[in-house]
C-alpha cells in the first residue's frame, strides 16, 4: 500500500542565510513538498530547544533547523554557539530515549536554493517512512500517572 | 648515576667501538651503566615500513623491560634507536587506544615513564666544566660536527629547538678544547639505510659532506650515530671510487674525541676498527696527569 | 570529628565566620543540615559517611546569607561546587571560608588557589552503583531508554525537590515558574515531566558537578542524578570541559570553538 | 482585544494562480483578534498602499499582516506605509506566500492550506508585537586614527577633509610607517618617500588633525558615537615647542651602537634621535632604554650642545582622555625576521637578509645611499638570490596564508637590483607568481623578459656559506625537480607579512576580534570589510591582512567614508529589534541572576553589567544589562538564558512560541 501519511514538518531558519536559500528556491521555481512551514529567526543562535520539545508536543511530525554555514554567520558566531548548543542536545534527547532522526539539522546558504528543496524533499520522505510523530504528542494526553 | 643502557644491534656488530668508547668513558665522567636486560630489537628500520603496531611494539617492549628494571633513566647511543624509543613513547602517550593495542602485544605492564636519553643529552649533564677541567688531555683539533637526521628529527617529538643548525655536538667538543667549525651540512643526508640497495647515492651524499668538511680545513669529523659513522667511514672506498676524489679526513664518534681528552688508549676506544685511520690522539695537559674520576671510580 | 569542632570553635569564636554550615544529627540514623553560631553549639557537629548532602546549596539562600560570612565544612564535591559558583558569579572567592578535612585536620581553603588545587587532586568519584547504572542505561537500545525514562518520570510529582537540593540551581525565577511563555507544562503528566527533566538536563549541561544531591532529595526515587551526569559527560567529551575547577572558567555551553566537530549536520 | 488587519496579496498570477487568495483571507477572517481580511491584486502598488492605510485609519488597527512576497523584499514597504497611518511600523509582519509557497509548489488545496497557516501564524504573532522606537545614539564627531602609516595617514586626510575632527595616534617617534621605508614602489617605480612626505607634512599642518606620535592607546571604553579613549603620549624627553630640529643634540650624543629600527638594523642611530631626516614631525626622541643619562645619570652632553634649551630629562608620561565617535586602526604589519628561518640558517648569516632590508639597501637614504652592498663586507654583490614565500603559505611554518605583497616586491626587487649593478645575476625561487592587479603581470614580465631575472619554481631547502659565498639548495620543478645549487653574494627573503607587535593587546583594548594571526578581523569578509564586529570601529591597511600601497590606501578612504557617513548626522539611528534584560519591581528588580552566561554568548560585547543598589548605596545584585548601541539583535543570549531573563524585540519568546503554536494548532 502507498504510504498516504502527510507529515507536519517545522523549520526553523535563520534570517540570513536559510530563509534567504529559501527565497531562492522560490526565485529559481523550485518544487518542493508543501509539508514544511518555514518559522523565521534572526540567527540560529535565537533557536531555543524548548521550541523543538514544544513542536513535537504540538503535533508536529519532524523538525527542520537550518541556518548559515560555520563562518558565515550574520553575527559572526551565533551559528557556532546553536552548533555547540545541538551537539549536547541531541545526546541528551537521545540519552532521554527521543529518536533524533525526527529532527534535522542543515547548513543552508542564502545561495543554496537547490539544496533547501532537497532537505526538505528528504526530510518528508524520510518523515513519512518514519510515520506520525504519536509516542511524545500523546504523552500530554496521557495525563497524572 | 646510574644509568640504564640500551646498546641495540650496531654497538654489538658494525659500531662496536661506539659501545667500547662509551664504556670506557663512563666512569671518568661518573656514569654508571645498566644494560637493559634480555633487550630487542628496535625495529629500526625495517619495521615502521611493514607493520605499525609492530614497530611501536618492539620499541615498547624494551621501555616496558628498563621500567621493570627499576631503570628511570635510559641511554640509548644509536640515534635510529633512540629515535625509535622516543617515538614510540611519543606516540603511545599521545594515543590511548594505540597504547592499549601495544600493551597487549608486549604482554607487560607499560607506563612510559622512562626517560629516553640520547648520548649528547646524557654528555651535556655530565661533562660539565668543572669535569673537564680535570682532564689530562684535550682534543686540540678543527673539528666539524655532523649530527644527521635521527637526532634532531622530528623536530616536534624530539623537542630539538635548532634542529637545522643544532649545536650540542659543538659545545661539548669545545668543552675538550676541539674548535667546532660552522659549517651547512650539520644535518645533510647521508644516505642513511641506502648503504646497501643503493651505494651510489650514499658515496654521491657522503662524498659532498667529506668535501666540504675538508675545504674548510677539519681535521676530523665528529658524529654520535653508527648510521652516519659507517657511511662516512665503512663507505670510504666506495665513496672515493664513485666520486672519484680522496678523502682522508677521519670519522670519530664523540665519546672517542672524549676518551682521547680523557688520555686514553686508541685501543681503549677501538679507534682500530676503523676504516679510515686515525691519527689523532689527545695532547696531554701536563699540569695534570691523573685523572681525578678514574681515581674516584676506582679504575 | 573533634578537630573540626575545635576548627569551628575556633573560627567562630575569633569572630573570623559568624556561621559554620555543617552536619548534624537528624532524626533516625540520619543526619541533616546544622547551622551553627555560637561556640556552644559547635559539640553538635558531626562528621562522618552519612554526609553526603551538598550544603553549598545553603550559600546563596537569602535567610543564610543574613547570617553573616559562612564557613562551610566540605566535601570534594562541595569544594568543586564551590569552583563553579566562583566561576558563574554567584559566589566571591572571600565570600565563603571552604573547611577540608584531610588526614585527621582541618584545612582552610580561602582563596582561588587552594580551592583548585584541592578540587585538582580530588575528582569527583562515584560510587559502584552509580557506575553500573551509567552502564546498564548507557547499554539500552533507544526504544529501551525511552521507556525506562517514562516509566520513572512517571513518578514525578513535580515537587522540585532536586531543584531545591541542586546548589547550581540559583535561579530566583526558574523557567518552569514562567507562563509567558509557558515554556514547562506545569502538570506532571509524561510531557511536562520529560520537558521539565531536559531543561534541568541542558541547564546543568557542563554546569552539573555530579554530587548526586538532587537523586537523594528525590521523593519518589528517579535516579535523576544520571541526566545531569550524563550531560556533563557529553559536554566533557565533546569539548574537553569539566566543571568546578576553575574558578575563572569560561563556561562550555556559552563559548565555541571553531573546530567543534559533529557528523549531523548536513 | 487586538485588532488585526490581514491583506492577501495575489501578486498578479504569482500567488493567485497557485494559491486561493480568496479561501485564505476569508479563513483568516474567522481568527478571532482580526478585524480585516482582504485579497488584492497588487498589494505592493500604490492603491494597494493606500488599502492599508485607509484600513488603518478606518479599522482602528492594532498591527497589519501583509501575506506576499518575501519579507527581505518587501518589509520596509509596508512597513512605511503602516508608519504613514500613525500605526507604529514594528506592529507590522509579512507572511511569505510567494517565495515560500506558491512559487515553489504546485496549485492544490495542500498549497491553499500552507498559506492559511503561514498567514495565520504571523497574526498571531502581530497579536503581540510592541510598539518599538529606533534607537537614538548621539554621535561624537572626533574620529581617532591608531596608526600612522599610509593607511593611517590616508583616513585622516579623508576624514579631516570632510571637515570633521581627527586624532591620529602612532606609537613610533615619526609618523610615515614601513612605506617611508621603501625605496621605490611597484609598479610604477616611483620613489616611496616623494609621494608619501608630502602627506605626512598635510597630516602635521592640518587645521583638523591633532597628531599624537611616540603614544600609544591606554584604553578604550564606550560605544559606537561615544567613545572614551585614553592615549599615553610616552615621555620624548624634550620640549616639543621649543625644539628646532636642529639636530646638535643627535651629533653630540655619544651612544652611537644602537641598531636603527628605520634601516632595519642596517645601520646604527644615537640614543637621542629622529628616526629619519624626512621625519614627521622632526623632532628627536630619547631612547630612555639606551641614554647613558637614564641608565648611569652621568652624560647630558645633549642637553649642553641644545641652543633652544629644549631637552627635558625630567619630562614624566603624559595621558590625554578624549572623546570620539568612531575608530579606525590602520596598525599596519611586519615581517618575519630572518631568525625565523632554521633552513636559511637562523639569521647568523648577515647577507642573507630580509625584503624590508633589502628596500633600505636600495633606497637613496639608506646606509648604502642607494648601493646594493652587502652587510657582511659591504661588497657589491655579483649574485642575488631572491626566496619568495619565505614562510608564507608553509602550514609547517604556522604560516597558511599567501602575504600577498612579496611577488610583487620580490619582482621589484629583482629588477632594481639589475638596474643598478648591470653585470650581476639575480634569481628568485618561487611557488606561483601572484600578480593580480592593474599593470602587475607586465611589470613582472619586465623583469622576466627586460631584465633577465632568473626566476626558478621551487623551493630552497637549505642556505649555508662557504668559502664566503651563500650556497643555495633548491629544487626546479619545471625540470623534474631537478637540484639546484646557487652559489650566491646576497640572499634575500622575501619573509611572511606578519601581525604587528602589540595587535593582540590593542585588539583587546578595542574589543574587536582577530584571527589566529593576530590580524584584525572584519565584519563580513565580503560585505563588510572594512567594518569590524564592534560598531563604530573601522579597519584600515595591513593590520586587516598583508596589503599593498593601493589596496591599504583603498580601504583606508572606505574606512574613512564609513566614519564620515556615521558623522552626517548628530544622533544614530539604530534598529530596536535588539535584546532587553527584564527589570521589575523590588525586591527581584530583574530575574537575572547574573551569572552572565550571555556575556560569552554575545558576538558584539554588549553585554554590560549593572549594580543595583539600593539608596545608601548597598549592592543588592549584579544583573546583565544590553547596551543599545552595540547590540545587533542575533538573540543568541535569549537562547541561553536559563531563568529566561533576557528576551529579543521583535522575536521575543512569546512571539515565537505563539507562532509555532497556531502554526500546528
Amino acid at each position: 500500500m502507498e504510504n498516504t501519511f502527510e507529515p507536519k514538518i517545522v523549520a526553523f531558519v535563520c534570517n540570513w542565510c536559510t530563509y534567504a536559500g529559501a527565497d531562492l528556491t522560490g526565485t529559481s521555481r523550485i518544487k518542493y513538498a508543501t509539508n514544511v512551514r518555514i518559522v523565521r529567526f534572526p540567527c540560529t543562535g535565537r533557536i531555543d530547544y524548548n521550541l523543538l520539545l514544544k513542536a513535537f508536543a504540538q503535533g508536529a511530525d519532524g523538525v527542520i533547523v537550518s541556518g548559515c554555514h560555520p563562518n558565515d554567520c550574520h553575527y559572526t558566531s551565533g551559528n557556532f554557539h546553536a552548533r555547540r548548543r545541538w551537539i549536547v542536545f541531541r545526546q541528551m534527547m537521545e540519552y532521554m530515549g527521543f529518536d533524533m532522526s525526527r529532527v534535522k539539522f542543515s547548513w543552508v546558504s542564502a545561495a543554496e536554493g537547490a539544496k533547501w528543496a532537497d532537505i526538505v524533499n528528504t526530510t518528508v520522505q524520510e518523515i513519512r517512512d518514519l510515520g506520525p510523530s504519536k509516542e511524545y504528542a500523546e504523552m500530554s494526553r496521557l495525563g497524572v500517572v | 648515576m646510574k644509568l640504564g643502557f640500551y646498546p641495540g644491534c650496531s654497538l654489538e656488530g658494525s659500531s662496536r667501538e661506539y659501545a667500547e668508547s662509551i664504556r670506557a668513558i663512563a666512569p671518568f665522567i661518573g656514569l654508571e651503566l645498566e644494560e637493559v636486560e634480555n633487550w630487542n630489537c628496535c625495529g629500526s628500520s625495517s619495521a615502521h615500513a611493514m607493520d605499525h603496531t609492530l614497530s611501536l611494539a618492539l620499541p615498547a617492549r624494551v621501555l616496558a623491560q628498563a621500567e621493570k628494571q627499576g631503570l628511570h633513566d635510559v641511554v640509548v647511543p644509536c640515534a635510529a634507536c633512540y629515535n625509535r624509543l622516543a617515538s614510540t613513547q611519543h606516540e603511545l602517550n599521545e594515543d590511548r587506544k594505540t597504547k592499549e593495542a601495544v600493551v597487549s602485544a608486549i604482554k607487560m605492564p607499560y607506563a612510559g615513564t622512562t626517560v629516553v636519553q640520547n648520548i649528547l643529552d646524557v654528555l651535556e649533564q655530565s661533562l660539565t666544566p668543572q669535569v673537564t677541567a680535570n682532564f689530562p688531555a684535550t682534543f686540540p683539533y678543527k673539528i666539524v660536527c655532523y649530527y644527521g637526521c635521527l637526532l634532531v628529527r622530528p623536530p616536534k617529538i624530539l623537542k630539538s629547538v635548532r634542529y637545522e643548525d643544532p649545536q650540542q655536538m659543538d659545545n661539548l667538543m669545545r668543552q675538550i678544547g676541539a674548535t667546532p667549525l660552522n659549517w651547512g651540512m650539520k644535518t645533510e643526508c647521508c644516505g642513511a639505510g641506502l648503504t646497501m640497495t643503493r651505494t651510489d647515492i650514499v658515496a654521491n651524499l657522503c662524498g659532498t659532506i667529506l668535501e666540504d668538511a675538508a675545504e674548510r680545513g677539519a681535521e676530523a669529523i665528529i658524529v654520535a650515530c653508527p648510521m652516519c659513522h659507517s657511511n662516512l667511514d665503512m663507505r670510504r672506498k666506495d665513496t672515493e671510487r664513485i666520486t672519484g676524489k680522496k678523502f682522508t679526513i677521519p670519522v670519530l664518534y664523540i665519546t672517542q674525541a672524549i676518551g682521547l681528552a680523557l688520555g686514553l688508549s686508541p685501543k681503549q676506544l677501538g679507534l682500530q676498527r676503523h676504516f679510515v685511520n686515525v691519527a689523532l690522539q689527545g695532547k696531554m695537559k701536563f699540569q695534570k696527569n691523573v685523572p681525578v674520576g678514574a681515581t674516584a671510580a676506582g679504575a | 570529628m573533634q578537630v573540626l569542632q575545635q576548627k569551628a570553635k575556633e573560627l567562630l569564636e575569633s569572630g573570623k565566620v559568624q556561621v559554620v554550615i555543617g552536619y548534624g544529627e537528624g532524626t533516625g540514623e540520619r543526619v541533616r543540615p546544622l547551622f551553627v553560631r555560637t561556640a556552644e553549639e559547635v559539640s553538635k557537629l558531626v562528621w562522618d559517611d552519612r554526609c553526603r548532602q551538598n550544603l553549598a546549596v545553603y550559600l546563596n539562600k537569602p535567610e543564610i546569607k543574613k547570617m553573616g560570612m559562612p564557613a562551610l565544612i566540605a566535601t570534594p564535591v562541595v569544594v568543586h561546587t564551590v569552583i563553579q559558583l566562583i566561576a558563574e558569579h554567584q559566589l566571591k572567592v572571600d565570600g565563603v571560608l571552604t573547611l577540608v578535612v584531610e588526614n585527621g585536620s582541618v584545612k582552610e581553603l580561602f582563596d582561588t588557589t587552594s580551592l583548585e588545587a584541592y578540587a585538582e587532586s580530588h575528582p569527583v568519584i562515584f560510587p559502584p552503583f552509580v557506575k553500573q547504572e551509567i552502564k546498564t542505561i548507557a547499554e539500552m537500545s533507544l526504544h529501551e531508554r525511552f521507556k525506562f525514562w517514562q516509566d520513572e518520570f512517571s513518578r514525578c510529582i513535580k515537587c522540585y525537590a532536586c531543584r531545591s537540593a541542586c546548589p547550581l540551581c540559583y535561579c530566583e525565577r526558574c523557567i518552569t515558574d514562567n507562563n509567558q511563555p509557558q515554556w514547562i507544562s506545569s502538570a506532571s503528566h509524561a510531557q511536562g515531566n520529560f520537558e521539565w527533566h531536559v531543561n534541568r538536563a541542558m541547564h546543568l549541561a557542563g554546569r552539573c558537578i555530579q554530587c548526586g544531591s538532587c537523586t537523594i532529595a528525590c521523593p519518589v526515587g528517579i535516579p535523576i542524578g544520571l541526566l545531569t551526569i550524563e550531560a556533563s559527560r557529553i559536554v566533557g567529551t565533546e569539548f574537553g570541559q569539566q566543571p568546578g575547577l576553575k574558578c575563572d572558567a569560561v563556561p562550555a555551553m556559552s563559548s565555541f570553538k571553531v573546530e567543534d566537530t559533529e557528523t549531523f549536520i548536513k | 482585544m487586538s485588532r488585526i488587519g490581514v491583506f492577501i496579496c495575489h501578486c498578479g498570477e504569482n500567488i493567485g494562480a497557485t494559491v486561493n487568495c480568496e479561501k485564505v483571507a476569508k479563513t483568516i477572517a474567522a481568527m478571532p483578534g482580526v478585524a480585516l481580511s482582504v485579497d488584492y491584486k497588487y498589494m505592493c502598488s500604490d492603491p494597494g498602499q493606500n488599502l492599508i492605510r485607509q484600513a488603518i485609519k478606518e479599522k482602528n488597527l492594532t498591527g497589519v499582516v501583509v501575506a506576499a512576497c518575501s519579507p527581505r523584499m518587501h518589509e520596509p514597504t509596508f512597513r512605511r506605509a503602516c508608519a504613514d497611518s500613525g500605526l507604529n511600523p514594528y506592529l507590522c509582519e509579512m507572511a511569505n506566500l510567494r517565495e515560500h509557497c506558491s512559487w515553489v509548489h504546485a496549485k492544490s488545496g495542500a498549497t491553499t492550506d500552507k498559506a492559511v497557516d503561514l498567514v495565520s501564524m504571523l497574526v498571531e504573532k502581530v497579536k503581540r508585537n510592541k510598539p518599538l522606537h529606533p534607537i537614538k545614539v548621539p554621535v561624537t564627531k572626533t574620529a581617532l586614527v591608531i596608526g600612522g602609516g599610509i593607511a593611517g595617514i590616508q583616513a585622516s586626510l579623508d576624514i579631516a577633509n570632510a571637515g570633521q575632527k581627527v586624532v591620529l595616534v602612532e606609537r613610533e617617534p615619526s609618523i610615515g610607517g614601513h612605506m617611508s621605508q621603501l625605496s621605490e614602489t611597484f609598479p610604477t617605480l616611483d620613489c616611496s618617500q616623494c609621494i608619501l612626505t608630502p602627506r605626512m607634512v598635510e597630516v602635521a599642518q592640518h587645521p583638523n588633525i591633532t597628531l599624537y606620535t611616540y603614544s600609544e592607546i591606554e584604553s578604550v571604553s564606550g560605544f559606537i558615537g561615544n567613545f572614551t579613549v585614553r592615549i599615553r603620549k610616552k615621555a620624548r624627553s624634550i620640549d616639543e615647542k621649543l625644539c628646532t630640529g636642529c639636530g646638535n643634540c643627535v651629533t653630540a650624543c655619544p651612544i652611537k651602537k644602537i641598531s636603527s629600527e628605520f634601516n632595519a638594523g642596517l645601520e646604527m642611530r644615537s640614543a637621542i634621535y629622529v628616526p629619519f631626516p624626512q621625519a614627521v614631525p622632526n623632532k628627536p626622541v630619547i631612547d630612555r632604554t639606551r641614554c647613558s643619562y637614564f641608565k648611569s645619570g652621568k652624560c647630558k652632553f645633549c642637553e649642553t650642545k641644545c641652543p633652544a634649551k629644549a631637552i627635558r630629562f625630567d619630562q614624566q608620561d603624559e595621558i590625554v582622555e578624549i572623546q570620539v565617535g568612531a575608530i579606525v586602526t590602520a596598525t599596519g604589519f611586519n615581517v618575519a625576521e630572518t631568525s625565523f628561518f632554521p633552513e636559511y640558517g637562523y639569521g647568523k648569516y648577515k647577507d642573507v637578509i630580509t625584503g624590508l632590508q633589502f628596500e633600505r639597501l636600495l633606497s637613496a637614504s639608506g646606509p648604502t645611499l642607494g648601493e646594493v652592498k652587502r652587510p657582511s663586507d659591504g661588497k657589491v654583490p655579483e649574485k642575488v638570490v631572491f626566496i619568495a614565500c619565505a614562510g608564507s603559505r608553509d602550514p609547517a611554518k604556522g604560516i597558511e596564508y599567501c602575504s600577498k605583497i612579496c611577488c610583487m616586491y620580490t619582482a621589484k626587487h629583482a629588477m632594481l637590483y639589475k638596474h643598478k649593478v648591470h653585470n650581476g645575476e639575480a634569481y628568485v625561487f618561487y611557488m606561483d607568481i601572484r600578480a593580480a592587479g592593474k599593470g602587475y603581470d607586465e611589470f613582472v614580465r619586465r623583469a622576466i623578459e627586460d631584465d633577465h631575472v632568473q626566476y626558478i619554481r621551487g623551493r630552497v631547502s637549505r642556505v649555508y656559506e662557504r668559502n664566503g659565498k651563500l650556497i643555495v639548495k633548491g629544487a626546479d620543478t619545471l625540470l623534474g625537480a631537478q637540484q639546484v645549487e646557487i652559489e650566491a653574494d646576497l640572499v634575500v627573503l622575501a619573509t611572511a607579512g606578519i601581525s604587528n607587535n602589540g595587535a593582540e593587546e590593542l585588539a583587546q583594548k578595542l574589543h574587536v576580534s582577530y584571527d589566529s594571526h593576530k590580524f584584525f578581523s572584519e565584519a563580513h569578509p565580503k560585505l563588510r570589510p572594512v567594518e569590524t564586529n564592534s560598531a563604530g570601529i573601522f579597519l584600515a591597511g595591513a593590520c586587516q591582512a598583508p596589503k599593498d600601497i593601493p589596496e591599504s590606501v583603498s580601504q583606508a578612504s572606505a574606512a574613512a567614508s564609513k566614519v564620515i557617513g556615521l558623522f552626517s548626522q548628530n544622533e544614530m539611528t539604530r534598529e530596536p529589534v535588539i535584546a532587553v534584560v527584564n527589570r521589575t519591581v523590588s525586591p527581584v528588580f530583574s530575574t537575572c541572576m547574573g551569572c552572565f552566561m550571555c556575556q560569552g554568548a554575545c558576538p558584539y560585547n554588549a553585554i554590560e553589567r549593572e549594580e543595583i543598589k539600593t539608596r545608601d548605596g548597598t549592592l543588592i545584585k549584579t544583573v546583565a544589562k544590553v547596551n543599545p548601541g552595540l547590540c545587533q539583535g542575533c538573540g543568541t543570549c535569549v537562547a541561553f538564558c536559563r531563568s529566561k531573563s533576557i528576551d529579543l524585540q521583535g522575536y521575543s519568546n512569546e512571539q515565537v512560541y505563539a507562532e509555532l503554536m497556531e502554526l500546528l494548532s
